[in-house]
């Protein structure tokens, strides 16, 4: 603040202060709307905020004032998944929460969505998973796709039963997107090291993750993927360690 | 639900070792009639199956059968059953799986000609509809092959019919997750009874036309994923205890065409269909934690008349394989019980009661599981003219006796647990009696694009 | 025997979780106080030690005590012990049996601060005198290392002190495979006994320097062999059982030199042991199928005081690590006692009758873990005024228990064992009394090349 | 037998006949005592033969009557042993019994020995065996190496916490042996894996045997051995197979 301001340098100055204050109000809004879950005015959920405000109008009113779509997604999406994530890793609260958080993300994304497109607004990269081959397990996985999304990450889910050139073709569309495998079943965790050296024969760089109950660290080196994480917050930490 | 009284009135009739309606198979066993046997299941360690591997594959399953009956030969068994629940390929290509049943029958058939162990193959297919989604539940051409693995599959020797069905799945997955009761009602007790009935008559006809036994299925993919995520945190306890007491009416349904017993393993729904049809029934607990930690290590065994490890790799621990390695605590532990059962009431029902006490209030999928409530619930299951109608009562009973023994300070319940209590209670209380009704309310809610009503019968 | 008196003189105070002299631990078990406990016992999956190794050692010992102590909590678990039974390279190059312990030693601390879990660290190093060939055992500069780990692995927050000690095995080892029971009784109440002596005072010693726990041994190198190899069916089961009864003579050692309990698991001569000097013990039985086969899988825990799986490899089954697996299957066991020990005499007599009667016939290393049989021949072994004698009166009675219940008929011997009877009656009678006798009996018997007299003080 | 003999060559027949019977009764004697264990006359076991000629006597009686060593090693103390080894696999015997017999068929070789030197004699092949560094169980490998040698194989037996240069320089000695390696620990078990790599460096075409609790065949795949087996007769059967 200027140390002695002129009148109209005041006023700009208060209106600036008033403005500021009014987004700032408006980004912790949302963050607190996604962290509990408000998706929109008319979600019963969660119980004590019905009636109120969601992430989805706290968010067009947001973009309304100015407020940069940037700075709605680092500073209000992403800090509010992060917080859910803790919870979550913390087990203080249950996957439907999470599951609402990352609706009320979802209700503010499809408003930044025009602003991504234009190019004002990137996410962290792109994330590819899918369960592999035989196997039809994706509870697991739809947690790890969920939570790397509340990370600020585009996600291609390729669903179950995923054979290796469907993650090359979702390769060739998005270059550069780190994939995720997943697998449940002792006999379809070996299709895994096929899938990897296919990926790798088209990509050599490709980073790729794996998880699910059979998997271990030294499984993964074994087949040559680069990272094993036994759950969603391990893999949202090694993907933001790969864009530090 | 057809049945319209309880077959066990009374809890301390609910009782390990005995059912009313023992079944008794072509080597001897006489399950429920007095005495409990193990059940083992195992699966190949880390491996593909293929025509290069396929080999290998019966190599591994004639090693792992010969390992556990030598073992349990060694430890005087009464008797085993061994539970081939196949993997993908051994249903998708039925002519692996009948194979693998017919090496497995002939050692099975030379320990009993040799040692006098009677043992039996129970045959459980993959349900491969749920390849395909949505789900074509009655117009599947993958039925094809299901049914005839369980058609060849007996004549190679398999004498129970069981398997894991999924109807109503592509609609409960979702509803465990949002723990959303009324989804799962409308899972189990609409699309999943619905789909029950259309199978179960196709077995129990197989069944009959070769006189073998069609056993029971199991809400596995249902309640046990419920408890798997509970054990996780990821979901309620509450919820998850809740979703159990709801996959009995589906589950009772393969009795009511014609399944006689023992109920697959991994269905904790077991003791309820106990109590209602009489028939005997397969349980797990602690000796199945190589396949999955439970709350209810104990207590599943209270009224058990097998008792399974559910699944376990073929892979060597430092004694030798594992498989036999659990072939030897399965055995231990149905020593004990058959010796309460010899030894007579007193000790038989001390010995319930210990293993009763010791889970009973550590957790409410416990809680519902001890014959007091097993009963109690059971008799609220049957009120009602509808399977829906059914099922809200079962789960409210639930929801009472759960809130009971958490207000009397008997079980503990944290804070996060108990906010869901009224909202589960609310939601159940929503539910009408009427099937029909149920789904107009329901259809608006769900996604339909993942279903398909006709496949239903809808 | 420096014992005169049994301090536990009626069977039916021989009991699982009671033990008149309990021992406290510093974070407030009170083992034999009145709870069972679960004891834990893990290693390394197939893996190399050394310099570019060790970090991925020391994350394998930190995550399986991590895992495992997590499920304890989430089953309420009263309290466990955590026993760390050293590799050989972790003696060896004691500062890495020293880091591993202060990793597990701070997890330890931080479950019992966060949620008030009293877990408590046994340490085993490795006895490394058996290397050499013949063996040093009092002279070895290997012994260096061994105390080195004790001392500073106490420090590091290592509570009980055990060992497997090796004195005599160099002699029992043929012993064993040519069911030469009296080369068993000359390496156990001879050699065993002197060199118990010589290495117990030391370690007492060491513990009581820092207030700590000095717990016991375990003859299992001797009559685990046997067990195993009889379970092979590679020696004689009756014989085993001699063996077993002949190594409380030497376990005992450890004791009067002031170790005061529990013994180590893998010492099924415990319930001897406790009979006699009044410790708390540590057994195993079905739930340590992972790491041997057993004909003791529940009459092991009759009178348990901690109860073990005694090892399993971290590897992943399909609930997830074999620890936790066996954490939470060790936790429903031991579960079971305790509320049997709560509920009163009725209940928990009546669960020990069951255990008891559920192997007692089976097996004649069974028939001499049963309570009454234990207190039968403890009494039989405090006869005799030195160890030969003790030994060898020990084994005659139990000699006599196994022919009376084959005789009468409770319990069958084939032919094959029965041959053994006279010839073992034989070979015990022809021993002296005094045990300069017995040396010199022995000695042109042995192949002296393989020990060194003067090593045992001899 | 001719069919009209003169009165000489019947007698010769006779004498024949009368010999061949001494020398079969003897062989079939041989057999006996080792299969029974009856190491030599001083012997008390088996107790029902006390006093009666072992395996010592009657191989020094077989060899002055004429009896060709190699018929006395190929039709008594081999298939003795493996009669021995049958009945144990068939846990109709116990060790003991099958050490005694062991015994017994070494008592033969002593008179044996000079034979084998002048070549007049032959084993089927030398055999090495050893527990591997680091491990000092033996009670499983001494049961091998005394099947093996009871099938005929000569044994070089290098004890517990073997070293891979131990194995090889045991190789130079015995050229074309058969190298047998056993672990109990599951830290040792990896150390077979290093040996085999270095006996195969130093002679790629040495035969590799393994065995131990902890090992099976698909490690043995792993770690380039030639040939697993769970049990001691397994190994016989396979070197049998070697030399058929
Ligand atoms: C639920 C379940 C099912 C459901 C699946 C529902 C669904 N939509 O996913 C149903 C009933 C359909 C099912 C079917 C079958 N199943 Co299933 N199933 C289970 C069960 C009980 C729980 C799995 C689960 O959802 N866990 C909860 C989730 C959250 O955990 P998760 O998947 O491990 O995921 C976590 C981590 O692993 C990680 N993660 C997962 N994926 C990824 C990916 C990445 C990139 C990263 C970083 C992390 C990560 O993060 C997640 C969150 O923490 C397990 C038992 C168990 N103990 O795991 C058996 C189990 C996996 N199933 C098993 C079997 C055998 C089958 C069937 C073959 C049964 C049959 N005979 O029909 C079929 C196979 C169908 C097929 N082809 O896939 C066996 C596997 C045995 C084996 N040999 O491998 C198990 C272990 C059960 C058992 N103990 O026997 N199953
Ligand atoms: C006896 C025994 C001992 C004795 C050894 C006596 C001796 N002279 O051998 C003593 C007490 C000294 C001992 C010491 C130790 N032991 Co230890 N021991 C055992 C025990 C109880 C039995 C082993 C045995 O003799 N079995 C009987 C024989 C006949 O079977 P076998 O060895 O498997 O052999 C058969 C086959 O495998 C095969 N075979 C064997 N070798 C070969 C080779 C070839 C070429 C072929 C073809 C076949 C073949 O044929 C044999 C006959 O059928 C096992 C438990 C078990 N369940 O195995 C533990 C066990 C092997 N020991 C174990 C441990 C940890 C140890 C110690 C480290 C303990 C300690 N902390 O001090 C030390 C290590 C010492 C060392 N550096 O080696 C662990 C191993 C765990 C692991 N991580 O690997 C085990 C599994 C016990 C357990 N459950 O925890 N042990």
């Amino acid at each position: 603040m200027n140390k002695s301001p002129s009148l109209a340098a005041n006023f700009v100055n208060k209106l600036n202060t008033f403005y500021f204050s009014i987004m700032e109000e408006l980004i912790a809004k949302i963050l607190e709307a996604v962290e509990v879950g408000k998706v929109d005015q008319k979600s019963p959920f969660p119980p004590q905020m019905r009636g109120m405000e969601g992430a989805f109008e706290l968010t067009t009113r947001a973009i309304e004032a100015g407020v940069p779509p940037q700075a709605i997604l680092d500073r209000s999406l992403i800090p509010a998944m992060e917080i859910v994530g803790r919870k979550f890793s913390e087990n203080k609260i249950f996957v439907p929460q999470m599951l609402m958080s990352a609706k009320a993300m979802g209700a503010a994304m499809v408003q930044l969505k025009p602003f991504f497109a234009s190019g004002a607004v990137k996410t962290k990269g792109t994330f590819i998973i899918g369960t592999v081959k035989g196997d039809l397990h994706d509870i697991g996985k739809n947690l790890v796709s969920m939570m790397v999304e509340g990370g600020g990450w585009t996600i291609v889910d390729l669903g179950v039963d995923v054979p290796a050139e469907r993650f090359i073709e979702a390769l060739t569309q998005h270059p550069g997107a780190v994939v995720g495998l997943s697998a449940l079943l002792t006999t379809t965790m070996v299709s895994m090291g096929e899938i990897v050296s296919r990926i790798r024969e088209y990509s050599s760089d490709t980073r790729i993750l794996i998880g699910g109950a059979p998997v271990n660290a030294d499984f993964c080196r074994r087949i040559g993927a680069d990272h094993y994480s036994p759950d969603p917050q391990g893999a949202v930490n090694y993907l933001n360690r790969l864009i530090a | 639900m057809l049945y319209k009284k309880l077959i066990i009135e009374d809890p301390s009739a609910l009782m390990f070792g005995l059912a009313p309606k023992p079944v008794s198979t072509p080597r001897g066993l006489v399950i429920g009639g007095g005495k409990v046997y193990s059940e083992l299941n195992f699966t190949l360690p880390e491996m593909r199956i293929n025509q290069t591997t396929v080999q290998e594959v019966y190599g591994h399953y004639t090693e792992t059968v010969k390992g556990a009956l030598d073992r349990a030969v060694h430890l005087n068994s009464a008797g085993v059953i061994i539970e081939f629940e196949t993997l993908l390929e051994m249903t998708r290509y039925p002519e692996i799986g009948i194979e693998i049943i017919k090496r497995m029958n002939e050692i099975c058939e030379d320990y009993f000609v040799k040692h006098g162990l009677p043992t039996e193959i129970r045959l459980t297919p993959n349900d491969l509809r749920e390849f395909e989604r949505p789900a074509l539940q009655r117009t599947s051409k993958l039925l094809d092959p299901m049914m005839e693995l369980f058609e060849k599959g007996m004549t190679a020797g398999g004498d129970l019919l069981s398997i894991e069905s999924t109807g109503g799945k592509e609609v409960s997955d979702e509803a465990l997750m949002m723990c959303d009761i009324k989804g799962v009602l409308f899972a189990l007790a609409v699309l999943g009874v619905r789909d029950m009935r259309f199978l179960w008559r196709k077995i129990v006809d197989l069944a009959r036309s070769q006189g073998k036994i069609a056993a029971g299925d199991s809400a596995c993919g249902f309640a046990n994923t419920a408890m798997v995520l509970a054990e996780k945190k990821y979901i309620p306890r509450v919820f998850a205890a809740l979703v159990r007491v709801i996959s009995v009416v589906r589950s009772v349904v393969a009795m009511e065409e014609g399944a006689v017993g023992p109920d697959k393993d991994c269905g904790y729904e077991g003791p309820y269909l106990k109590a209602i049809t009489g028939i005997p029934i397969s349980m797990e607990g602690k000796t199945a934690a190589c396949a999955h930690l439970s709350p209810i290590g104990n207590i599943a065994c209270a009224c058990a008349d097998l008792w399974s490890n559910e699944s376990v790799q073929n892979i060597k621990l430092l004694s030798g394989m594992a498989p036999v390695a659990y072939m030897e605590q399965l055995e231990y532990d149905v020593r004990l019980m058959n010796e309460a059962l010899k030894a007579g009431t007193l000790h038989r029902d001390i010995l319930q009661q210990l293993l009763v006490s010791s889970d009973i209030y550590t957790d409410p999928q416990a809680l519902v599981l001890a014959p007091d409530n097993v009963i109690a619930i059971s008799k609220a299951l049957l009120t009602g003219d509808s399977y829906v109608a059914n099922a809200r009562n079962g789960a409210l009973k639930a929801l009472d006796i759960i809130e009971e023994a958490h207000t009397s300070g008997k079980m503990v319940l944290p804070e996060m647990e108990l906010t869901w209590l009224p909202l589960l209670r609310d939601d159940l209380q929503s539910i009408p009696d009427d099937e029909e009704r149920f789904v107009e309310m329901m259809l608006p809610m769900l996604d339909q694009s993942k279903f398909i009503l006709s496949e239903y019968g809808l």
